[in-house]
């Protein structure tokens, strides 16, 4: 079996606000396998986004960090956007408005790849078709506003593998969108995922969802990873009394419902 | 274009501020006589149009405004076209290089200190822009030509160029810009202040952005994301800025324009108020305001060259 | 509030704007006690340099008026414009401001047209011709300052107003039928005017240095003694006595600096209240 | 059969913006009973809250008629307006951003009371902690402003001012689309039971089909402003006709 | 002494009178320009006139012919002759018509005679003292060229504020703002004049701008007191430097505090005798004016020695007195110690007349005057004082022209229409007075007319109409290249031919 591609241990994080510590990660351990779909559940505040950024380095300076991340499937340290690409939330705002997209799509690789202006442009072109951008010669030079956030999201899908990293991690990536856009863009992930080999790390609060896509998942619950575990298992045989409530209280066609088929 | 019931609000407002004044042209003028009779007066204030009603002269110069004629000066006795056209250059090169020594210097000393908030360097920047921004003008313009002028003798003391120097061409640029270093210096420190705070300050915003976090997670370099990602939207605003104080500014060169002896466009107002010119004034005003008009739209046409969201068709969803 | 304060005491520009308005504040107060009487008097000799004779100790300009008295009466010249010019220009600006958010259309219209009007005009230029016309005292300069100083408060006080009329607490007010007067006033003139009042800091900053400049150029008023004009009469002796126009320029240095360093502390320390929540 | 509470006929309105029109609505028509929940789903943009500001009043339609209990709803104005609109009342996507950041929460809920003088003066306080304690919530929360408590307990508090007038019918904007799944749950049983209790009607704006499906008795599909496809809730989940229809079954994610 | 020859003087001005034609406007500010291009018939020397465009002038013993012979051989800067005919058609179409001081001075002039092409005889209706005639040469008397004025709309003709006459220099340009220049008019009549090549009059508004030019070396004088009093002391002590207090003996002005005698408690003597007595004018001349003053006795400066009477009554420095002729007045002290108030305007046009109100203000405090000073712009001060009347007591300064029928008895005759300034607008009237003046008007003998005038300066003294507090002179800096300088009581407005510069 290869080395897990990297394997956290013990790691805290914590905010100092004026003397109040506010913890956001309480010794988490998790190892993530080249290769796999692991989803992070969590309600608002669990410490989702804070296991992503501290993975791909990016937490800010004032954060407090304890434990360790090590990276056995790599010979190096990563670098952000070379051997990791992130995706965040809002499609809205996480794209400069006021750069071309064909810019924004290639300077990753531009950076990483060390490819020149003509090669960057062709890199950015493959990546916007393959995010299935309609008309993606236009597309390079026109700006974010002039897209939908569906759209949006699926160009930030493409910056963030322009450098072919080993490791995507998506924060929520799909939350701010309706359904429809967010079964697309999921189904989107698990097809690029899949394509280049890489190892996908999915936030989200939608256990369904992540049962739809991830090979494992790991729910955390106030700054704590609860319970880790395949997919299926996660789902239907949990362990932890957290991890129930999350499914008794997820509602989905299955679910009863809580009126009668017609009004009285 | 609604610039123009703009316009007319400020025409209309310059003249009957103007009306409020105790004195009018003619007696400005006798006073520059040494005096004179009443009859004397009288047969200028016939001959210049000033014994007729308020309206009627408001409606006289509305009218020969629409036919773009400024009209008349009475304390130069020339037509005050050709008084503005002679002053506005000078105002003109005074502000514009005020401006932008100001905007280039100001926003790259705010880059500076924006690319890493908090630092020394940004403190340093920080704290010496607002003393700088605390100072008058007029009074650093005072002490620059008292040190500088006066002392040590490597600027003139005062005029826009070298008297009656005969220098054409290149050489008169360069006389045109050497007596402009002290003042163009006084009048753009404020500003220059006032874009490193406003660029540092628009950094700070834009540092917290989604996007910025994007592009670390992209791992570019820092001065890329310095320049290209944070420092590019924090520039929107200044652009903004920069059409607004175009008006603050013009009216701070006129203490400027009185501290060097520049004749510019502010000392003319000066003289025009102290003549009770009413034409000039309305003249000057008008003329400043248009200027202001042209800058601003330059300034949202630079704007919308910069910010690719304006006057774009296609809106976000 | 209190949690306000906290931090307002910890920021350290904060501090110092209040330390520098207090001394100067102390300053304007303590004028007419130590020094009662007609600041204007001539009470030594013509042009005793400072520090050479300590009845004047910071000496006396060219009829021999005492500098260190009308540094102190100058202070209460340019507290009492710069609030009075920065009040009256807030008040005037956030009613029709608001006036023309509130109603929109036509008002709007109008309204914003005199804005821009007052905003493409130079407002030193106006203050200025209007002083010069109607006489320079105390009042005049107040509202020619104030003149120029309105439209800044009024586009914010307009724009805050249209931003919170489209919030959705606003049209829940409206759901439950509340009059649209209360809506005005309850909901959201309080919400809409913290904004507008972060505009005080500068513009009693600038409204004290235009006094300044308009005492610069003879437009004082001459009953009062002002920085400005102190400035402008040491300017024609600045070779021989300096300290003339430098001591009143350093006074206009810390009050202007005083006003920003105290704004920004204030501005900082709310800011955090809502960015937190 | 009764007349219907809410009847909606051909509403349509078209946003103009900077020169260009966007449609909001076009011919949007449905009747709603009392005691009955109307579930609205579609895309994002498909004019879901448009139909919700219209109801309420807080935009005003290009063309349609909407009746209330038989009477001329878009009739109405000034005080008219204001005093029936006690009939009518909205829930807000986020609670946060629906309750003036200076008030109590105590006032906001004696506001209601007052403007439509529900109660004497005196015993509002009394009637605000009752409010808050039909929905769940503390009495003392009253003296709290809206950012003092959690987000499930905001949503409460628009539930409870909602409740004040003793309305008919109830608009709900994606009320529980910002709420953690738990909180989300106990919300949705509070709309029930007091639905049940009191025989509210509501008109449910979701994107979630699932959740959607939880709390309405039909459901109306919307897409570009118009309803493509209206039924009984389950009928739509099981069988839907319309192309969004089957696109919104399709997307919603399901537990492997 | 003869000076050499060559070189531009560059020399500061701060004003830019819109009309620079001195037969047009007799001011000062446009003489300080002009007089270099524009002659007079006579200009004022140490020792009664010298000739400029006129070689002699002879009274009739009656008074009423004047005859100018005229200097021969004297061209225009455009090359035409001078002759008899300018001088006439000056006389009669702008110096009487036109002019603001002419048009009284030769309000009796009823015709020019040319009987030869350089004579001119002068005929007036009423007698004309030849001591007024006299007096008047060097302000009045600017020949313009008749071929340039005649059939134009004389006040509108370019010539205006590019003029031209037979003086040393030539106009050559106005930069508005910047400066003017004139040139050596190479056909000048003097005999080897002028000397300076240019002259720029280079525009400095503002009087500090002035001293630190001229310490930069780059103008080379400035006169009209252009360089604060208080920089004086300091100038001097400047190598290359000098300050000149010589040239100005003939443009004195007088400080003087003009008062309303509408106000009830202004026209009661007593009241206008106590603020007298409240001003320390040596206080003054030291302080306001550091020392380069005398203080005044009456309506007519020292330095006018043909008309000074110094056996004026005086005023002293006595506040004890002052206070007590306010209570014998019936204006007790109140409880805040003042016994009424007034409104002081100060005039803006010097320095020192604002300089001087600050003082005046304090000064009346003193005797429980409680004056509150109006700051207004020229045009303001003037229309309140001279027009509206709407003061108390007004600061003002006046010229002495050389003979008090020339603008000083203005200041105390009634009878004047509201609107004209620098006169009596005070609505002050005296029949004696006023009856002195006409006499002195028309009293052809000059030893009679001197008498008259002394016992008007007695009258204006006892009466007090107006306090004069001081006459006060300008001084001039000039790098020490300068020469020739001040050789004349009227130096700085006259024609600097013999100037030179060291090179
Ligand atoms: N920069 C920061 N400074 C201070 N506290 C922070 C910071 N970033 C996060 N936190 C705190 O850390 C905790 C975990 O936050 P995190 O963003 O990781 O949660 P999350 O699970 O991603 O929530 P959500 O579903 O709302 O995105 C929260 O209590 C949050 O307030
Ligand atoms: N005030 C407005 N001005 C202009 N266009 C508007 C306005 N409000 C909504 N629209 C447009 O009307 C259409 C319907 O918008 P609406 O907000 O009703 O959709 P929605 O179904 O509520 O979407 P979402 O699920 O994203 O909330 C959209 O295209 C939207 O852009
Ligand atoms: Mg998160
Ligand atoms: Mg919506
Ligand atoms: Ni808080």
């Amino acid at each position: 079996m290869s080395p897990p591609l990297v394997e956290v241990s013990g790691l805290s994080v914590a905010f100092r606000d004026r003397g109040q510590v506010n913890h956001a990660l309480r010794d988490v351990a998790i190892a993530l396998r080249t290769g796999e779909k692991l989803a992070i559940i969590g309600e608002s505040g669990s410490g989702k986004s804070t296991f992503s950024l501290a993975l791909a380095g990016l937490l800010p300076r004032e954060a407090e960090i304890g434990g360790t991340i090590a990276w056995p499937g790599l010979d190096h340290a990563p670098r952000a956007g070379k051997e990791i690409g992130v995706v965040f939330q809002d499609p809205g705002s996480s794209l400069n408005p006021v750069l071309r997209i064909g810019e924004q799509v290639a300077e990753g690789a531009r950076r990483h790849l060390g490819l020149g202006r003509r090669a960057a442009r062709e890199r950015a072109l493959d990546l916007l078709t393959r995010v299935r951008i309609p008309d993606p010669d236009a597309a390079l030079d026109a700006y974010p506003h002039q897209f939908s956030g569906g759209q949006r999201q699926r160009i930030a899908i493409a910056a963030a593998i322009a450098a072919r990293p080993a490791l995507l991690i998506a924060d929520e990536a799909t939350s701010a969108l309706d359904t429809v856009v967010q079964a697309e863009i999921a189904a989107l992930l698990d097809t690029l995922v899949r394509e280049e080999a890489m190892t996908l790390l999915f936030v989200t609060h939608d256990i369904a969802l992540a049962s739809g896509l991830a090979d494992r998942i790991a729910v955390f619950h106030q700054a704590q990873l609860v319970e880790i575990g395949p997919t299926s298992d996660v789902v239907h045989s949990p362990r932890e009394a957290y991890t129930r409530d999350l499914l008794a209280t997820h509602i989905d066609f299955a679910s009863p419902r809580l009126v009668g088929d017609v009004a009285p | 274009m609604s610039s123009i019931p703009v316009l007319l609000i400020v025409v209309v407002g310059t003249f009957l501020m103007m009306e409020l004044a105790s004195g009018d042209a003619v007696d400005a003028y006798l006073v520059s006589l040494g005096g004179g009779d009443a009859g004397l007066a009288a047969s200028l204030r016939e001959s210049y149009g000033l014994d007729q009603s308020t309206l009627a002269r408001l409606g006289l110069y509305l009218a020969s405004l629409v036919q773009l004629d400024l009209g008349y000066s009475v304390a130069f006795n020339r037509p005050i076209l050709d008084i503005i056209l002679e002053r506005l250059p000078n105002t003109l090169w005074l502000m514009g290089s005020a401006t932008a020594l100001a905007f280039t210097l100001g926003s790259a000393l705010g880059i500076v200190a924006g690319a890493r908030p908090g630092s020394v360097v940004d403190r340093m920047l920080s704290a010496g822009s607002l003393a700088l921004y605390a100072v008058p003008s007029f009074w650093l313009g005072l002490v620059l030509s008292l040190v500088f002028a006066v002392q040590l003798r490597w600027f003139p003391t005062s005029g826009i160029e070298t008297i009656a120097s005969g220098k054409t061409g290149i050489d008169r640029a360069l006389d045109v810009a050497w007596h402009l270093v002290l003042p163009v210096t006084a009048l753009g420190v404020l500003y220059l202040a006032l874009f490193l705070r406003m660029m540092r300050a628009g950094m700070a915003e834009v540092w917290r952005q989604d996007f910025v976090l994007a592009a670390r997670a992209k791992g570019l370099a820092r001065h890329r994301i310095v320049l290209r990602h944070v420092a590019r939207n924090a520039l929107l605003p200044l652009v903004t800025v920069l059409g607004l104080q175009s008006a603050t500014m013009l009216g701070g060169s006129v203490v400027i324009e009185s501290v060097f002896a520049i004749p510019g466009f502010g000392r003319l107002a000066q003289e025009a108020v102290a003549a009770r010119d009413t034409p000039l004034l309305m003249g000057i005003i008008v003329v400043s305001a248009v200027l202001v008009i042209l800058v601003n739209l330059m300034v949202d046409m630079a704007y919308a060259w910069l910010d690719p969201r304006v006057g774009s068709a296609e809106a976000s969803s | 509030m209190s949690a306000f304060f906290g931090r307002f005491l910890r920021s350290p520009e904060g501090m110092i704007g209040l330390v520098l308005l207090i001394a100067i504040a102390v300053m304007a107060l303590a004028a007419p006690v130590a020094f009662p009487g007609d600041p204007l008097a001539i009470v030594a000799r013509p042009l005793t340099a400072p520090f050479t004779d300590m009845r004047v100790p910071l000496g006396t300009d060219q009829l021999g008026r005492d500098v260190l008295v009308q540094l102190m009466y100058g202070a209460q010249t340019s507290l009492v414009v710069g609030l009075a010019a920065a009040f009256v220009a807030i008040v005037f600006g956030a009613l029709v401001g608001t006036t023309a958010g509130f109603f929109g259309g036509l008002v709007d219209e109008a309204l914003m047209r005199v804005v821009d009007a007052f905003q493409i005009v130079p407002g030193f230029l106006l203050a200025l011709a209007f002083v010069s016309v109607t006489g320079p005292s105390l009042a005049v300069i107040v509202s020619a300052i104030a003149l120029g100083a309105w439209p800044g408060p009024a586009r914010l006080a307009r724009a805050e107003v249209l931003s919170i009329r489209e919030r959705d607490y606003v049209a829940a007010a409206r759901v439950i039928g509340m009059h649209p007067a209360e809506i005005a006033f309850r909901e959201i003139l309080p919400n809409a005017l913290p904004p507008v009042l972060a505009l005080v800091s500068v513009i009693v900053a600038s409204a004290v240095l235009i006094e300044a400049a308009l005492s610069f150029l003879g437009l004082g008023d001459p009953n009062l003694v002002t920085w400005g004009s102190m400035i402008a009469e040491g300017r024609n002796m600045l070779r021989s006595a300096p300290y003339l126009s430098i001591v009143p320029g350093i006074g206009l240095v810390c009050v202007v600096l005083g006003v920003y360093l105290f704004g920004e502390g204030v501005v900082e320390s709310l800011a955090h209240r809502r960015r937190r929540g | 059969m009764t007349a219907p509470l809410l009847s909606v006929r051909d509403l349509g309105k078209t946003y103009r913006a900077r020169g260009r029109q966007v449609v909001g609505l076009e011919g949007v028509s449905f009747d709603l009973r009392s005691g009955e929940t109307l579930g609205l789903v579609g895309p994002s943009g498909s004019g879901k809250s448009t139909l919700a500001k219209v109801l309420m009043r807080l935009t005003e339609p290009d063309t349609g008629s909407i009746a209330l209990d038989g009477d001329d709803w878009l009739a109405l104005s000034g005080g008219a307006l204001r005093t029936r609109r006690g009939e009518m009342q909205m829930v807000f996507q986020d609670p946060l951003a629906a309750f003036n950041p200076r008030a109590t929460i105590g006032s906001a809920l004696a506001d209601p009371l007052r403007i439509h003088r529900i109660v004497p003066k005196a015993e509002r306080a009394e009637r605000v902690a009752h409010l808050l304690e039909r929905v769940g919530l503390p009495a003392d929360f009253a003296r709290r402003r809206i950012h003092q408590v959690s987000g499930g307990q905001r949503q409460r508090v628009a539930i409870a001012r909602a409740l004040a007038t003793s309305p008919r019918l109830i608009v709900l904007d994606e009320a529980v689309s910002a709420l953690d799944v738990s909180v989300r749950s106990r919300i949705l049983e509070l709309l029930a039971d007091l639905q049940a209790r009191e025989g509210l009607a509501y008109i449910f704006v979701g994107h979630d089909l699932a959740v959607v499906r939880v709390i309405s008795h039909r459901v109306a599909v919307m897409e570009k402003g118009r309803i493509v496809e209206t039924g009984p809730v389950t009928q739509v989940v099981a069988d839907p006709q319309s192309e969004t229809g089957k696109a919104l079954v399709a997307a919603t994610p399901r537990l492997y | 002494d003869e000076a050499p020859t060559g070189g531009r003087l560059v020399v500061a001005a701060d004003s830019e009178p819109r009309n620079l034609n001195p037969a047009i406007v007799a001011s000062n500010s446009v003489f300080y320009i002009s007089s270099k291009v524009v002659e007079p018939l006579a200009e004022a020397s140490f020792d009664g006139l010298s000739p400029r465009l006129a070689t002699s002038w002879e009274g009739s013993a009656d008074g009423s012919t004047v005859t100018f012979k005229l200097r021969e051989g004297v061209t225009w800067h455009d090359g035409k002759p001078f002759t008899s005919a300018d001088v006439a058609f000056s006389a009669m179409e702008v110096w009487k018509p036109l002019q603001n001081i002419g048009r009284s001075v030769l309000a009796n002039l009823e015709r020019v005679e040319t009987p030869d092409e350089s004579t001119a005889v002068f005929h007036f209706s009423k007698p004309m003292p030849i001591q007024l005639m006299r007096n008047a040469l060097p302000v009045v008397t600017a020949v313009l060229p008749k071929h340039v004025y005649e059939e134009t709309e004389i006040a509108e003709n370019p010539a205006n504020t590019h003029p031209i006459g037979t003086g040393p220099f030539t106009f050559e340009e106005h930069r508005p703002g910047e400066y003017y220049r004139l040139a050596k008019n190479e056909s000048y009549w003097g005999e080897g004049e002028p000397k300076l090549d240019e002259i720029i009059f280079r525009v400095l508004p503002d009087r500090a701008g002035a001293a630190s030019a001229l310490e930069a070396g780059e103008i080379q004088l400035a006169a009209f007191s252009q360089v604060p009093l208080v920089e004086l002391s300091r100038m001097e002590s400047v190598p290359g430097l000098e300050v000149v207090t010589k040239g100005y003996e003939d443009l004195t002005y007088q400080l003087i505090v003009e008062i309303n005698h509408r106000n009830e408690t202004l026209a009661d003597l007593k009241v206008r005798q106590a603020i007298a007595h409240a001003i320390d004018k040596a206080f003054v001349v030291d302080t306001v004016f550091l020392g380069y003053a005398t203080a005044a006795t009456g309506p007519v400066p020292e330095s006018a020695k043909e008309f000074y009477n110094p056996d004026t009554p005086s005023y002293d420095f006595d506040v004890d007195k002052a206070n007590a002729l306010l209570d014998e007045a019936g204006y007790p002290k109140k409880d805040d110690g003042t016994r009424f108030s007034v409104r002081l305007l100060p005039a803006p046009f010097f320095s020192e007349t604002r300089a001087f109100g600050q003082y005046l203000r304090q000064a009346l405090a003193a005797i429980g005057i409680d004056a509150e000073l109006v700051n207004n712009d020229t045009p303001a001060h003037l229309n309140a004082v001279y027009k509206e009347h709407d003061f108390d007591l007004a600061i003002g300064a006046a010229v002495f022209r050389g003979d008090p029928a020339i603008s000083t008895t203005n200041l105390v005759k009634s009878g004047i229409p509201d609107g004209v300034f620098f006169s009596n607008q005070g609505g002050y009237a005296n029949d004696k007075i006023d009856a002195l003046i006409d006499e002195a008007l028309e009293t052809v003998d000059t030893e009679k007319r001197t008498k008259l005038y002394d016992q008007f300066q007695v009258l204006v003294v006892e009466d007090l109409p107006l306090i004069n507090v001081a006459n006060w002179r300008f001084t001039s800096v000039a790098s020490t290249d300068v020469v020739n300088m001040a050789n004349n009581p009227r130096w700085v407005v006259s024609n600097w031919a013999d100037t030179g510069l060291k090179q």
